[in-house]
């Protein structure tokens, strides 16, 4: 009994590990390679896992689910949640951007796309919050994965920023090539 | 110069004068309104001089301290100009006093570094506790057009949908009553007046039907497509098709 | 009974939803209106809803929770999860604020809108540097311009600054009264 027990603690606690390793994750998704080295298992048990997963999860009736997209394990929300999404969508959000996320916005609009690395080493700070911020408001997306190490998001600015600006795309903005030759200079 | 520890540390250590002060104050465990400014000033010009014979560049800030306290140490050694009024607590000399403002700076320094410790603390706690970033709500905010709804929606899917639910309830299709061309005026009539009252489902709409008006109703849906009168959204292939009204301004 | 039976279903569906929605929110959170208007419920009531899905999460095991920070309500792992995600590298590197950063920023949390000439004062040394990694953090930002000649700009604390210490309001902090009494007494 007491093993039994033993084991369905254990089952459960790499349930709820996976889901908040997914939860973190977002997107980007997590591979089996990923889970089954976090969760010390084998790569083959990670599907099954991620299964049991969705199956407690639509018994609990949660409104987000654990699905295998594009060989990653990702949270996404079912469409039951849709009416309420666009219901949310229409409720106005507070909708002055700050210092720092107009900085990221700027950076991404000129770099585009861009890592969040290479934002942040441009700007020198870390700028995870401020591209929260600018997804969440709509004015930049994720768009494709770099080459290298951990293959990270690029992001890119949206159709909806062109338009804001009446931009036919991003080599209509301002130049800025002149402007930096003439800073380094004064330098 | 006498103790040793005095070469550790230089004056980069320190976050300024008031710093390098309350340093003095605390590993003497002095009280800031009992610092001896005597001993103070001599620690304090040390460890100037310290820095001078390492020819380490002193900000200027440690410059006016430097005078401030000798300042104060000249002015302690110098018998009192006019006598403390007890009855005038509001005494000019003693509002001017460079010592007590000393010791207030010094003070309310302090706590505010307190304050920095403990937002130094509660920057590792919430860094514990962890988002994820958040999803565009954009796609859901504009009142979706047709070509939104219909976005990935081929005719085949729609061909699919419809084979499905008529499969469903018998393995055969009678293909025959496509034909019957009369009655898809009509189903589109009473589709539009369905929607008026709000919109409805595909499955909705053929529930408990013989095969043939299943067609009919899929005939009459594709041409309310057709003429730009409803719109139709499915979510997933071989899903529901949801319909509803399309707007017009 | 079937009253009941319904109203616990409506209960835990509002639960779901609110939950799906905090999910799609992520770091940037919902204010009690956004809930209020998608739930349908009135702003009263979105704190006792909030409380009750983060009990249900933690009787549940879960392993991220709903909270409030900042004024809004987000959705974040707990520490438990902290060792996985770190071998995951899913944690930001740790990237805190130098000491006269801040001093600074505690300077102006109490005394906001406050010029840098007063910042100086207080901390006795130039603090051009730190106002500025504050700014491009987005911990703090310009708030208007003070009397007087020069009127130079003013600083003030972002709701940024609120989220990245997780406090509610700059009224956690205990006030600055308190702590300068204290340091008195324990002399």
């Amino acid at each position: 009994m007491d093993r039994i027990e033993e084991n369905e603690l254990t089952s459960f606690d790499s349930l709820a590990i996976l889901e908040g390793l997914l939860f973190v994750a977002g997107t980007e998704g997590l591979t089996d390679k990923q889970i089954a080295d976090v969760l010390e298992i084998s790569e083959s048990e990670v599907s099954s896992l991620c299964h049991t997963l969705a199956v407690k999860q639509q018994q609990e009736g949660r409104l987000f689910r654990v699905m295998q997209i594009a060989n990653v394990w990702q949270l996404n929300t079912v469409p039951a949640l849709t009416p309420y999404l666009r219901r949310l969508s229409l409720v106005p959000a507070p909708s002055s951007l700050s210092q720092a996320a107009l900085e990221t916005l700027a950076i991404i609009a000129y770099r585009q796309p861009i890592t969040r690395a290479e934002i942040e080493e441009i700007r020198g700070v870390k700028s995870e919050k401020a591209i929260g911020t600018l997804i969440a408001r709509g004015l930049i997306m994720e768009a494709g994965r770099a080459e290298g190490p951990g293959r990270p998001f690029l992001f890119a600015t949206t159709p909806e920023f062109l338009d804001y600006f009446g931009l036919q795309s991003t080599s209509d903005l301002p130049p800025i090539a002149e402007i930096e030759r003439q800073i380094r200079q004064n330098e | 110069m006498k103790e040793p520890q005095n070469y550790q540390i230089s004056l980069q250590s320190f976050e300024g004068p008031l710093d390098m002060l309350l340093h003095f104050i605390e590993s003497d465990k002095l009280d800031i309104h009992e610092i001896p400014i005597a001993k103070v000033t001599d620690q304090y010009m040390a460890y100037l001089n310290q820095s001078l014979e390492f020819e380490l560049e002193i900000a200027s800030e440690f410059l006016v301290m430097a005078a401030t306290l000798i300042a104060i140490k000249a002015r302690s050694l110098l018998p009192k100009r006019i006598e403390q009024n007890p009855q005038n607590p509001g005494d000019l000399d003693a509002e001017n006093d460079p010592e007590q403002d000393l010791k207030e700076r010094l003070l309310e320094y302090k706590a505010f570094k307190m304050v920095a410790l403990t937002l130094e603390q509660k920057q590792v706690q919430r860094a514990e506790h962890i988002g994820r970033l958040p999803t565009a709500l954009e796609p859901y905010r504009e009142l979706p057009t047709v070509s939104d709804f219909l976005a990935g929606l081929e005719l085949s899917h729609l061909q699919e949908v419809v084979l499905r639910v008529l499969t469903r309830s018998q393995k055969t299709v009678d293909v025959s009553v496509v034909r019957d061309r009369e009655t898809i005026p009509e189903r589109m009539n009473t589709i539009l007046k369905t929607l008026q009252k709000g919109s409805t489902t595909f499955f909705a709409l053929t529930k408990n039907r013989q095969r043939k008006e299943i067609v009919t109703v899929f005939l009459a849906i594709l041409e309310l497509i057709r003429l730009n009168k409803i719109i139709c959204r499915q979510e997933a292939k071989f899903g529901d098709i949801w319909i509803e009204l399309k707007k017009t301004n």
